[in-house]
């Protein structure tokens, strides 16, 4: 028997292997396929303060191992989420995480404000990486200052655990971190993905109608892990790491890099049934190395 | 239920130079498939093909476990689809999408071009059945494009357009012949280029006629997932895979 | 007939296709496959003042549609070029462009006061963005200041075209190419290699001897898309855009994007003949595209 | 001259289930190879395989145009190349590397462990040419990883040892018999793992008996333009895959 389970701030999870804001919808959409209840937890689609229509179409691009995207935070705004959304969703045996975002730090708050004392809720994650929007999002999470602000601002307003979504365009992803953390961060999740571009050479036009957008996929991968290395020996909060994981290696790779759990992304498109694939793997790994406990994988990684 | 089910190549038939019937078999039992539903189909170990493509079901045999699609090969998916050995293993995600209404002992004019012949066989054999009349209209560049006519015209008269003339009238779709008597149709059902598609639907709407428009967005996952496959709607931007693909034109801001 | 000929600070290359430094040896590797003379320049492996052993191995690892390397900086020094390698290869009728390398600014000085006067050289690239030196390498190329610094201090001392190699592992790659060309830089090169990692989940190791690497390959390309569409949007100069080329069509994106010439990296390992395709496969796009002259291509985006 | 040069498959024979032959042919003549010269060989068409593969050269047939590699399937490249259909296409860069020195009329030990085993049909056929005794000796875990065994009889006396015992002396190559007389041989040449190639190295030195070792670093490119496969040597760290992969035991620094 191997120990599967992972705490997070706190918060513990059934094991290490969540689901990433964006790829996974509510969750419902993956009802047919998979027994959402096994899930370690769901990071839902990103929340803002009102509706939003997002970008325009076409808002995706297939790259070499991976996907340009530029949905631009599409969504029906927190409350249509508390009170429609939510109430159906709740009742799985599993985290559900909130993914906020805005465009300025009173909307943050304004959107965490909602989430306090909502039932089953447990924590949050804060989106200061979105590369698809015109103002807020990525801007937040390429300046430490603004960084700071924001996770300051809602930890003042939010009690339980709050997990700081990391932008990788940053030319050095510790000193935000360390940021956050001393912010009040609980925990940091990290990639968001990549800013990207696609051209069509045969139109001689963007293939995004926002002519960039978010890069994801395996071809991330292996800036994502470095990512993770360096947060892991930068910050004391644990790490939810993400980037390209594909099957139960790629976890066990961002749990020795100093992953404590790991989001499954764009692979949920490919295999809808990956999630939980990848949490059998983990546990043969285990299995097979003699390990009784998945946390000992966590920043194993022998250097 | 969606599911994601594997299967076998059985053959792909080859219809003319660009397109080709690919037909899976399976094990096990075939899902429901309701016309203008579609399969997110994974092509097998191709180096520069990350995403599943999105191909409508032209045709399923409940009896043999089979199901079979009209596949135009327009680039690295669908060139490697259409290259599989018989006895290949595929895997699909299906069925995907919302499907066509259709009417109860009307007339219909099912109007296709390119690849968006693929969904109306199974929407013919249920009008058919429901004591609807189907007349199909499919234009195309020239008479090479033209497939299938002898499978279609088991369900319905088969009218035809070609730009160059070869076969049937010559022109775009909409310019022909049928459009004159337009009003004996209760339904137009299309699926198509965008440009055909809406100008079938601007014709359909200035009189007053129903039309049903099948969208073909780019997709990542086909099962609303994502939220990259929109059109903008009067009820703002819809997930053409979940929404969709069937929308009723009136409803589209295109 | 399409005029491929193109101009980077006056010096005219006979078509836009060059290739990347470190990726094509001294050239002479690449004899038995094709016809160097074809090319429109070549950008030589990396070189410093003294000999360097660079890293120990493993050196190299294999990612989704990418690689790692972490080569650094393997040479036998300035004067080892200039004296056994340069008389060897200076028969070729293309353009040689040594690419300069220093732990100091004092070192890349050394370097380039070496070249000055070498008849046949006419332009240096200044790397400012290798990832894989302990000391210098990137380190100049992630800030503004530095890079700066060490391209006013070249350019002192080098009058030829100077060419200057930026990092994609920055927050704002705009920021550090305007530094560079008001420092006095002629062009500017993107992008190296994004800073990566690969874990062998098996042995818990890292795959590299230095933790961490360059990717390069078709996984970064739409990152380096993106750059060269940002720079060419915030400088004068003329760009040599690089990132994941695989061929003709990858080579016309990056001129849509803004590049003048492209370089050819990786590719060169899977395919050592891909770099003169490429030439006649951008030459088949101008002629079915009725251009006559490759510069139209050039920032040719329709947005 | 080195090239790139395309090839059909015209057979993958499997000899356990780990390790085949691929045997590839050409329309066109194949370049001079010398024994311990490999190939880049381009996995086709395969999702999660970016670079080229090196293999040495087991055999080639210059009368019939014909290549052969003796590959272990180790990973996603060589089980991949091992399930290619006959008739599949497949380019290889070659010749790349140096080669064995083969001694003239003398005593040869060929020492071979995993996939090591594969240059030393071409190098044996030259050692005999040049009037040397060969004899062989394999190690390997089981009797079952011991292949080919008839093919090299041809060129010489073949000894074993498996771990096991299973089939020859029991114990690693090392552990051999063969050892006792270890001054009878002018040469040693060794292919395998590292480990197994450093002990021998360890014990032709001490016995002052020339040893070649044949080493397989990762590679990106095989043709010396990446500088990523090196290994320590007394004049500093060499390409194995220009300066290699062949070396002189003593002049590496492992
Ligand atoms: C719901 C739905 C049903 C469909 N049904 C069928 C069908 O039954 N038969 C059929 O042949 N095709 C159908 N299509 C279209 C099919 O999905 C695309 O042709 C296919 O994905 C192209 O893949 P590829 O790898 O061959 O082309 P790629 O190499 O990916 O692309 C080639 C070119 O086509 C463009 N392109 C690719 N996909 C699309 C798209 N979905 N819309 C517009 N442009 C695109 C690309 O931008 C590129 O320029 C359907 C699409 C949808 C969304
Ligand atoms: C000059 C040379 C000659 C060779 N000759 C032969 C031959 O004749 N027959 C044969 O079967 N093999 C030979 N090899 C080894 C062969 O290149 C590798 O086994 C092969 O590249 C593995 O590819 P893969 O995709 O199957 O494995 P991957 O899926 O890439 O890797 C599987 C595992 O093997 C490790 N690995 C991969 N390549 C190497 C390597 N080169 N060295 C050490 N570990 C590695 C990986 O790290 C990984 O853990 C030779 C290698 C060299 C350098
Ligand atoms: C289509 C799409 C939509 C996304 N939307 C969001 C979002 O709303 N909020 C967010 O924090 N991240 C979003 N992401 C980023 C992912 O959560 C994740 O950080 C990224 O895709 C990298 O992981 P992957 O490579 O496994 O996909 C989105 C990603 C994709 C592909
Ligand atoms: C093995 C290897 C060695 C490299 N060495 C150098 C170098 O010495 N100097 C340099 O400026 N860039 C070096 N680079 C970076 C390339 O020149 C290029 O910027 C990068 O690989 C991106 O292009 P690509 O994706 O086409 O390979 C090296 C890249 C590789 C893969
Ligand atoms: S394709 Fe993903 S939501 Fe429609
Ligand atoms: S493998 Fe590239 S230099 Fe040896």
């Amino acid at each position: 028997m191997v120990n599967l389970n992972v705490d997070i701030a706190g918060l513990k999870l059934k094991n290490p292997v969540t689901t990433a804001s964006g790829t996974f919808g509510f969750g419902e959409e993956f009802e047919d396929f998979i027994d959402l209840n096994k899930l370690g937890g769901i990071f839902v689609k990103g929340l803002t303060l009102h509706n939003r229509e997002g970008n325009d179409y076409p808002r995706m691009a297939e790259t070499p191992s991976g996907m340009l995207n530029a949905v631009g935070l599409q969504n029906k705004g927190i409350d249509y989420f508390l009170n429609t959304i939510y109430p159906r969703i709740k009742k799985w045996d599993t985290e559900i995480f909130p993914n906020i975002n805005g465009s300025v730090v009173e909307d943050y708050v304004a959107v965490a404000e909602k989430l306090v004392g909502v039932e089953g809720i447990n924590g949050l994650e804060l989106n200061i990486s979105c590369p698809n929007v015109k103002e807020g999002g990525m801007a937040f999470g390429v300046s430490c200052p603004s960084a700071i602000a924001v996770t300051k601002a809602v930890r003042d307003v939010y009690d339980k655990p709050i997990i700081v979504k990391l932008s990788p365009n940053v030319t050095d992803i510790t000193e935000i971190a360390k940021g956050v953390e001393g912010a009040g961060a609980d925990s940091v999740s990290l990639v968001n993905t990549l800013l990207g571009m696609a051209i069509d050479a045969a139109t001689k036009k963007p293939v995004l109608s926002t002519i960039t957008g978010g890069l994801s996929g395996p071809a991330i991968k292996p800036v994502a892990l470095r990512m993770v290395w360096q947060v892991y020996n930068a910050v004391k909060i644990p790490i939810v790491g993400m980037g390209g994981i594909m099957n139960g290696t790629d976890a066990i790779e961002f749990m020795l890099a100093g992953s404590t759990a790991i989001q499954v992304g764009t692979a949920n498109f490919i295999d809808p049934q990956i999630s939980i694939k990848i949490i059998d793997e983990i546990e043969a790994y285990c299995i097979n190395n003699g390990i009784t406990d998945v946390n000992e994988l966590i920043g194993g990684l022998i250097t | 239920m969606k599911r994601v089910q594997d299967f076998t190549v059985i053959e792909t038939q080859w219809l003319n130079s660009t397109s080709y019937l690919l037909v899976l078999g399976s094990q096990s039992n075939i899902e429901e498939i309701r016309p203008g539903n579609f399969a997110e189909i994974k092509v097998p170990d191709a180096a520069d093909v990350f995403l599943r493509r999105p191909i409508s079901v032209y045709d399923v045999d409940h009896q043999n476990n089979t199901i079979s699609f009209y596949i135009k090969a327009i680039g690295k998916g669908t060139i490697k689809l259409g290259a599989l050995d018989n006895g290949s293993k595929v895997d699909i995600v299906y069925p995907l999408g919302n499907s066509f209404n259709s009417i109860e002992s009307g007339n219909a004019l099912i109007i296709g071009g390119g690849s968006g012949i693929a969904p109306f066989t199974l929407l013919a054999e249920e009008l058919k059945e429901k004591n609807s009349k189907v007349t199909y209209l499919f234009g195309a560049r020239t008479s090479e494009d033209i497939v299938l006519q002898d499978e279609f015209a088991k369900h319905g008269n088969v009218l035809v357009t070609t730009e160059d003339g070869s076969l049937g009238e010559k022109g775009l779709v909409t310019q022909h012949s049928v459009f004159n008597n337009i009003t004996d149709f209760d339904i137009i059902y299309t699926c198509g280029p965008d440009p055909m598609m809406k100008a079938v639907s601007k014709i359909a709407e200035s009189n007053d006629i129903v039309c049903e428009a099948s969208l073909e967005n780019m997709m990542a996952c086909g099962f609303g997932a994502c939220l990259c496959c929109v059109t903008p709607t009067v009820r703002g931007n819809e997930c053409v895979c979940t929404e969709g693909p069937v929308f009723n034109s009136k409803d589209l801001k295109w």
